[in-house]
């Protein structure tokens, strides 16, 4: 019965950490569906919406605004950050890459995630900025069956259910809005973006937007978690590793591949680790990835790809 | 030097089948390829030509049929094994290497025949060397052979379109096949492109004896060139004969007339 | 207008394909690698203006000398093979530890069956060279997935071998010899009986090194090999059809590649660091060799010793200039216009110039070859 | 520096070089990629070889045989081979037609035919019915050969394999090879070129040997030619130019002939190669000249400056440093700049940077393209020859270089003016006769065995040089008796960049006069920058203005003329500007873009006699032929100009 308490906690808690994955995934996600563009820069995106959200609070606290009106104003002012960031995103790398090999895009990224982390810090400073949108204490459920109950934490549970909000919203856009079937159309093919009669460079736009504003979403909850510091960019990586086993193109396989990275590490942490060391979490997730690429290597959500000659 | 009329067959096509996603490209094509000859497959756009190439050098694997080639009856191989088995092939829209010049391209048609390994390239010194300037000399010849002294050291990304088909045949031909497959050789080039060209096709089949297939969708060129040619119409072979037995082809003039031109 | 030519025929093959066929740059090079293996060394060892510390030799010459072999490495297989890697760094690491295991003794408790493999040190040269083979025979067990999956999830792959070695030579207390500390000292370097001990030795060693297997390489890039490597990369299916394995091609690749940044990791580890712990081969080392490769560019021997050269100069120019002009910056604020440098120009590049300060050097000359004419 | 010395024969010149050379370089090829070379020693060897192959061809001594192709090693060998066997060789231009080839072989009885490749020899054989005594091919380049009837057609590789065998075979091989050589002297006949048709069917200029090496002798030590030089071969193998400079003057200072790969890649191969020793014709300095200006055009603006700068500073100070005459110091440290920055990197591009000696022969050179090469330390000199002389009639020795002249007699020549105003000489090297053609060669001698060249001139009293004005023939006299030399004038004029064609009259005439075309790009652009306005181009050539600066370059033409006594009472009095361009369409000019002098006095007789008649203007309308082939009339008034003659035409009045 302990064990298997344990075992329900272990899963409970990796599942709720997963969905913080899936946040970041479903950036790179949006990304590559609309621009074919692996975005590397999606981590370096969460530490600077973040970084912009807390100092902004800060501020605004300090200045003796009230909480919820700092929280409104400051989230109003990291997603006008966010949007030049995608405005200039898209105005002087991703523009003149077009039609560029994937490799190129990827390789930019890289560059942008650079210039951003350096920008980011040298605005907002480098320290460990603590943030508290969220509850972050336990409750304890089931006590009636196992003994103690089992934790859950409250901030995982806001985190599953913004995620849950969030890929609503953007099925919403997807199906409902032009824009939204704009992009689908430009995931196809890139001519097909011009009969749909919108400019490529404003879908782009509005598709680094998202995914800005989706980081957001994620800082908010990681700052909450472990306060806004750079060491998110590299959290945010284990989303590459996410997404290979979700399938590059599908935002259903975003979500399941952070549950699966999620419990599945923090299973094999909690069972395996002391045998072998420990921080097996450090490396699980992508020897998974490693491990589908090999058996399937369009994910378990992707597409099929089909060369010809 | 030529070996004509011979009618040893080189390559036979039985029955081959294949389809993408529920796209029948090709419907039980047979045909076959005699050692020494040119031998052309014509047909209108999207009838299924290249797809046709694309099986015989094992890059599609078909659906059903079997392809013999030097008497080997094979059924899934990768095209590297194709190459090795002595099938070169060109590519309707130019398939150059972009990032070296017109003479890495060719050279790099020389890689099956090259036999000392990484540590001895490494070293590039003794046999190895003296191999890699015998495959220069051998790729030298070649350049000679098809006029492009003066472009030897440009970076094919540099080149007329006219002058890179030239390079991706000599690249094809420093292989040394025994049977050389021709995807369009003359689409999008000028009537006197058009006409080296078919000199070039000539003259490698008579100075070398290699055996052609070549494919075009416009008969005119290829009548006077080859002596065989087959029709594909919508995956399906619908003429097979003498230039002239098929310009006279009923069938023939009914897919031609269809397409504009 | 510096160069001549007329008159420079070349009468056999030899001559033809010659790595510097032109005599101006032969003459250039000489003169280069005599200021490198003499007047370095004679200026050092007397001290002479730049040398007159060890500054310059410990904190640039050095890791420059290094991190370009590294570089080389990395462009094989970047470069070349078009193989994305982020995975450099843990191939340094690789052969670190191997060459580090190697030199102290290798000693394989096998429990279960009862007995233990032990291999006694070895001599330091051995323990390095063999740590970059190591390395390539991982590099080839990582290239497998290559063969199914392209670019960006080959860029998975490669992180996946940064991260699992990252954790391994921190967490396996076996390859640190189970140093409490988990940080390893280099044991002395004795090349048959002679130690080398002082910068001016350290320089040598590695110029040496670098020189032969720089050398190596090249012959590589301009042989068979080297064109099967960029064949695959500019377009894989045709060179499939004209014969090349593509098995053969990206492993090799991953081979060579990994071998040479094994070696160089070795380096980094006995002759620069001294001790060291895994953080020294963390993904910033791996992303910082792809810096290299793609500012001095993609698929050039000469631009890896060029980017190399350039990302260690800037910060060190950040460091200086501001000194200079009175107004010192925070290492933190020199870190963060590093940052933002080198991810604007490898945007820059990647836009106006993808094959890097190489191919501008490369303008450069041929504008020099046809001075006056612009063309 | 290798002389002749007792050497009266070619065979033994090449065992000469094979001796004392034997290591240097003989030719070079660039072939397969690369500078394949042979030395005198090699070259030596395989020419035996070649030689008995031949031989065993049935080639006997006295036999022709033609050689087709453009510069290639073994079609020079081929010669020697045949020289080796006392047999003529009789090179032939590759672009002939079937029909000039037919005459020449036919002509020459050729026994034997080397040719390049296959498309010589289908030429060869399409006429072969109409050459009974043609027996066999030789060919170099087997490509596309190999179906071809093995009895009529051979490699050539093939017969020197052959030969070979024989020689090591065979002593009695050996012994009549080396007999033949032994046997040769310099009274045989070493080749017959044959003139290129242009004046009637062409003939054979037969020389002699010893008139050939004499004559090579006498230049190459001239010009201080040795066996460390190299050449270029890329002139026609027909053509005397190529003949003398390349294959007699390489074997008698066994300097290196380089054959270039192709005729588009000569320019490449120039520069790699870098001769020593180079010629070309004023139309290929001209062209190559062109074509650098306009490649610096779309050079940066500084460096256009710049160009620009040093190249005024090399027109100033060039020719003084090339003549190592005296120069301001400043001068000299701006050309040394100069040289730094724009003059060698310039003959670098050009591949002339090796160049120690250059000619330039066949037709006038424009003064400013003469200077320029000059000027930029290119030791540029023109000489003055022909077929009959074996090329060297007068040459330029170093340091007195003037552009308008050609130089005295060379070494060894005798050249006189014949009363007819004629040049005549006398050379070691001149001609034997024309080939199966006594009458034609009587006409072209004189009584007293000078040649008649045909052309006029006359020896400037300054330097002493010979001035070439024009052929004798179209050479008259004003009524007054005046020389008067038409293409002499037609070319001083048309070196004025607005001028493009002239056509001038005054043969038994009291005065001379000129029409004159403008050159419409060099006019236009002039309009443009002083913004003159005009329709079209009959408007511009009418325009005043326009007649106002050619009038200037005649004067200055006029003015020129008062320097050469013999000339300067025909300077030109009248002229006027057409209203339209000569055009070959119209029949006005020959294919080669020659004005036709008689049909145009025709087609324009109403402007030639107002130009007489002293009228200021005259109407003219002519039919044109348009583009599309339609014909058409143009009408127009064109007005005509007096000019003042110069100065010393009146001394010349009073001295008369």
């Amino acid at each position: 019965m302990i064990a298997l308490g344990q075992f329900l906690e272990v899963l409970i808690g990796g599942l709720m950490s997963g969905v913080l994955y899936s946040l970041v995934a479903l950036g790179f996600v949006l990304i590559f569906k609309a621009s074919g563009v692996f975005n590397f820069a999606q981590g370096a995106m969460v530490l600077l919406a973040g970084l912009a959200l807390v100092r902004a609070l800060d501020l605004l606290v300090a200045n003796g605004f009230p909480l919820w009106a700092a929280i409104v104003l400051g989230i109003g002012f990291s997603a006008v950050i966010m949007a030049t960031t995608a405005w200039l995103i898209e105005r002087f790398v991703i523009g003149p890459l077009v039609n560029q090999d994937g490799l190129t895009l990827f390789m930019s990224t890289i560059g942008v995630t650079f210039v951003i982390e350096g920008a980011a810090e040298m605005i907002f400073g480098s320290d460990v900025y603590p943030l508290r949108l969220f509850p972050t204490d336990a409750w304890f459920v089931l006590e009636g069956l196992f003994p103690g109950g089992i934790l859950v934490n409250k901030l995982d549970v806001w985190g599953a259910l913004i995620a849950g909000i969030l890929v609503a919203g953007l099925a919403l856009f997807f199906q409902r809005t032009k824009t939204g079937r704009a992009l689908r159309a430009v995931a196809d093919d890139h001519l097909a973006a011009h009969s749909v009669g919108i400019p490529i460079s404003w879908i782009w736009f509005v598709v680094w937007l998202a995914a800005g504003l989706v980081a957001l979403v994620a800082a908010t909850v990681w700052g909450t978690k472990l306060g806004v510091q750079f060491s998110i960019t590299f959290l945010a990586l284990k989303a590459l590793p996410v997404l290979i086993i979700g399938g590059l193109t599908s935002i259903p396989g975003a979500i399941a591949g952070g549950l699966i990275v999620g419990a599945g590490e923090k299973i094999a942490e909690v069972y395996l680790g002391p045998s072998i060391g420990g921080g097996i979490e450090y490396w699980f997730a992508y020897v998974l990835a490693l491990a589908v690429l090999l058996v399937r290597p369009q994910g378990l959500f992707g597409e099929r790809i089909i060369e010809r000659v | 030097m030529r070996v004509r009329d011979t009618n040893e067959i080189l390559l036979q096509v039985e029955g081959v089948a294949l389809s993408f996603g529920g796209v029948r490209a090709l419907k039980d094509v047979s045909f076959n390829v005699r050692k020494g000859e040119i031998r052309a497959i014509i047909g209108p756009n999207g009838a299924g030509k290249t797809s046709m190439l694309n099986v015989v050098n094992g890059f599609y694997h078909p659906d059903r049929g079997t392809i013999t080639f030097k008497g080997r009856t094979r059924d899934r191989m990768q095209p590297f094994e194709a190459a090795r088995g002595g099938i070169a092939r060109t590519f309707q829209n130019v398939a150059l290497f972009k990032g070296m010049s017109a003479l890495d391209n060719i050279m790099a048609g020389r890689t099956l025949k090259v036999r000392r390994g990484l540590l001895w390239q490494a070293l590039r010194c003794g046999p190895a060397l003296r191999e890699e300037l015998e495959h220069r000399h051998r790729v030298e010849e070649i350049i000679d052979f098809l006029e492009i002294e003066a472009i030897r050291k440009v970076p094919v990304g540099r080149l007329p379109y006219g002058l890179q088909k030239r390079v991706e045949l000599g690249r094809a031909l420093a292989m040394e096949p025994d049977l050389l497959l021709l995807d369009e050789p003359m689409a999008g080039m000028n009537l006197e492109e058009k006409e080296d060209m078919s000199r070039f096709i000539v003259d490698v089949n008579n100075q070398y004896g290699t055996t052609i297939a070549l494919i075009e969708h416009d008969m005119a060129v290829v009548m006077d060139l080859s002596d065989r040619v087959a029709v594909l119409d919508h995956g399906v072979k619908i003429a097979d004969g003498t230039p002239d037995e098929v310009k006279n082809n009923h069938a023939v003039i009914e897919a031609y007339l269809g397409v504009a031109h | 207008m510096l160069y001549r030519e007329a008159g420079q025929f070349k009468t056999t093959y030899a001559e033809d394909m010659a790595i510097f066929p032109i005599s101006q740059d032969r003459i250039a090079l000489a003169v280069l690698l005599g200021i490198a293996f003499i007047g370095v060394p004679l200026l050092a060892t007397f001290h002479i203006w730049p040398f007159g510390s060890d500054y310059l030799l410990w904190a640039i010459l050095l890791p420059f000398l290094i991190l370009a072999l590294a570089a080389i490495g990395t462009n094989i297989l970047v470069g070349y093979c078009g193989q994305i890697s982020l995975g450099s760094g843990a191939f340094m690491a690789i052969g670190a530890y191997s060459a580090y295991k190697l030199a102290t003794g290798v000693h394989i408790p096998l429990a279960w069956l009862g007995f233990a493999v032990s291999i006694p040190p070895l001599p330091v040269l051995a323990s390095i060279l063999l740590g970059g083979l190591i390395a390539a025979g991982v590099g080839i067990l990582f290239g497998i997935p290559s063969l199914r999956i392209k670019g960006l999830y080959l860029a998975v792959a490669t992180l996946a071998a940064q991260f699992f070695f990252d954790w391994a030579f921190l967490r396996i207390p076996w390859f640190t010899n189970y140093a409490p500390s988990g940080s390893v000292n280099a044991p002395a370097l004795d090349f048959f009986g002679l130690i080398v001990q002082s910068p001016i030795e350290r320089y040598l060693l590695c110029l040496l090194l670098l020189t032969l297997m720089a050398l190596l390489a090249k012959n590589l890039v301009r042989s068979n090999l080297g064109r099967q490597w960029m064949a695959i990369r500019d377009m894989d299916i045709a060179a499939e059809l004209i014969g090349i394995r593509p098995l053969y091609a990206k492993l090799t690749a991953f081979a060579v590649s990994s071998f040479i940044v094994g070696v160089a990791g070795a380096l980094w580890a006995f002759v620069y660091l001294g001790s060291w712990e895994p953080l020294a081969f963390s993904i910033d080392r791996s992303l910082q060799l792809l810096f290299m490769v793609i500012i001095g560019g993609l698929g050039s021997i000469m631009g890896s010793f060029v980017g190399a050269a350039f990302i260690l100069i800037v910060p060190i120019m950040l460091n200086l200039i501001p000194t200079e002009l009175g107004v010192p910056l925070s290492t933190e604020t020199i870190t963060h216009f590093e940052f933002i440098i080198f991810g604007s120009l490898i945007c820059y590049l990647l836009i106006k110039e993808p094959h890097g300060f190489a191919r501008l050097i490369s303008i450069g000359k041929e504008k020099l070859r046809l001075w006056p004419f612009p063309y | 520096m290798a002389g002749g010395g007792s050497f009266d024969t070619f065979p033994k010149l090449l065992l000469r070089n094979a001796a004392q050379f034997g290591a240097h370089p003989a030719f070079r090829h660039k072939d397969l990629g690369i500078w394949q070379s042979w030395t005198w020693a090699q070259v030596a060897e395989i020419v035996r070889a070649y030689a008995a192959g031949l031989h065993r061809l049935g080639l006997q001594p006295g036999d022709t045989i033609a050689v087709v192709g453009s510069n290639r090693p073994k079609l020079y060998w081929t010669m020697m081979a045949a020289q080796m066997l006392r047999a003529i060789p009789v090179p032939v231009y590759a672009e002939a037609m079937a029909d000039e080839l037919a005459f020449v072989l036919a002509h020459a009885e050729a026994k034997l035919v080397a040719a390049q490749d296959q498309e010589q020899v289908d030429k060869v054989l399409s006429v072969s019915d109409r050459l009974p005594q043609l027996d066999k091919i030789v060919y170099d380049e087997p490509r596309g050969l190999d179906g071809y009837d093995r009895s009529r057609t051979i490699a050539i590789n093939n017969v020197i394999e052959e030969g070979r065998a024989g020689l090591a075979a065979d002593i009695a091989l050996r012994k009549r090879i080396d007999d033949f050589v032994q046997a040769g002297n310099g009274s045989d006949v070493a080749v017959i070129l044959y003139t290129s048709g242009t004046t009637g069917a062409s003939k054979g200029v037969t020389l002699s040997t010893q008139g050939c090496i004499d004559a090579a002798i006498d230049t190459t030590r001239f010009d201080g030619l040795t066996h460390e030089d190299v050449v270029l071969a890329y002139l026609p193998l027909a053509w005397v130019g190529d003949h003398y400079l390349n294959y007699v003057q390489g074997l008698v200072a066994g300097f290196c002939t380089a054959c270039p790969e192709s005729s588009d890649t000569i320019e490449q191969d120039r520069h790699e190669i870098g001769p020593t020793f180079y010629f070309a014709p004023p139309r290929g300095l001209e062209a190559m000249l062109t074509r650098l200006m306009i490649r610096m055009e779309d050079a940066s603006l500084v460096k256009r400056r710049m160009f620009n700068y040093f190249l005024e500073v090399a027109r100033l100070h060039g020719e003084q440093v090339l003549t190592g005459r005296p120069v301001p110091l400043s001068g000299r440290l701006l050309y040394a700049l100069g040289r730094l920055l724009v003059y060698e990197p310039l003959k670098n591009a050009l591949g002339l940077s090796r160049v120690r000696v250059a000619y330039t022969a066949g037709e006038a050179i424009g003064p400013d393209q003469f200077a320029f090469y000059r000027s930029i330390g290119l030791n540029l000199k023109q000489l003055y020859g022909q077929t009959e002389a074996f090329l060297y009639v007068t040459c330029q020795p170093d340091g007195a270089i003037y552009s308008d002249t050609v130089g005295p007699a060379a070494p060894n020549v005798d050249v006189r003016i014949a009363e007819s105003g004629e040049v005549q000489f006398r050379s070691p090297g001149m001609f034997v006769g024309y080939f199966k053609d006594p009458a034609k060669t009587a006409e072209a001698m004189t009584p007293d065995g000078y040649v008649k060249t045909g052309d006029a001139g006359f020896f400037d009293e300054k330097s002493g040089h010979l001035k070439i004005i024009d052929r004798a023939k179209d050479v008259g006299r004003l009524t007054d008796g005046t020389m008067f030399a038409p293409k002499y004038l037609e070319n001083k004029l048309k070196f004025f960049p607005n001028i493009k064609e002239a056509i001038t009259f005054g043969d038994s005439r009291e005065f001379v006069c000129a029409m004159l075309n403008i050159d419409p790009v060099a006019v236009a652009n002039w309009a443009e920058r002083n913004n003159v306005a005009y329709g079209s181009y009959q408007e511009l050539a009418g325009h005043p203005l326009v007649y106002d600066m050619v009038a200037k370059d005649v004067a200055a033409v006029n003015r020129s003329l008062v320097e050469e006594k013999a000339l300067a009472g025909a300077q030109i009095r009248r002229f006027l500007i057409l209203h339209k361009e000569l055009d070959a369409d119209d029949g006005e000019l020959t294919r080669t873009q020659k004005v036709r002098r008689r049909f145009i006095a025709e087609r324009y007789a109403p402007l030639l006699t107002a130009l007489y008649d002293g009228s200021y203007e005259a109407d003219i309308s002519t039919e044109v032929a348009f583009e599309d082939g339609r014909k058409g009339t143009i009408a127009a008034r064109v007005k005509i100009r007096d000019m003042q003659a110069t100065g010393a035409a009146e001394s010349l009045g009073k001295a008369a």
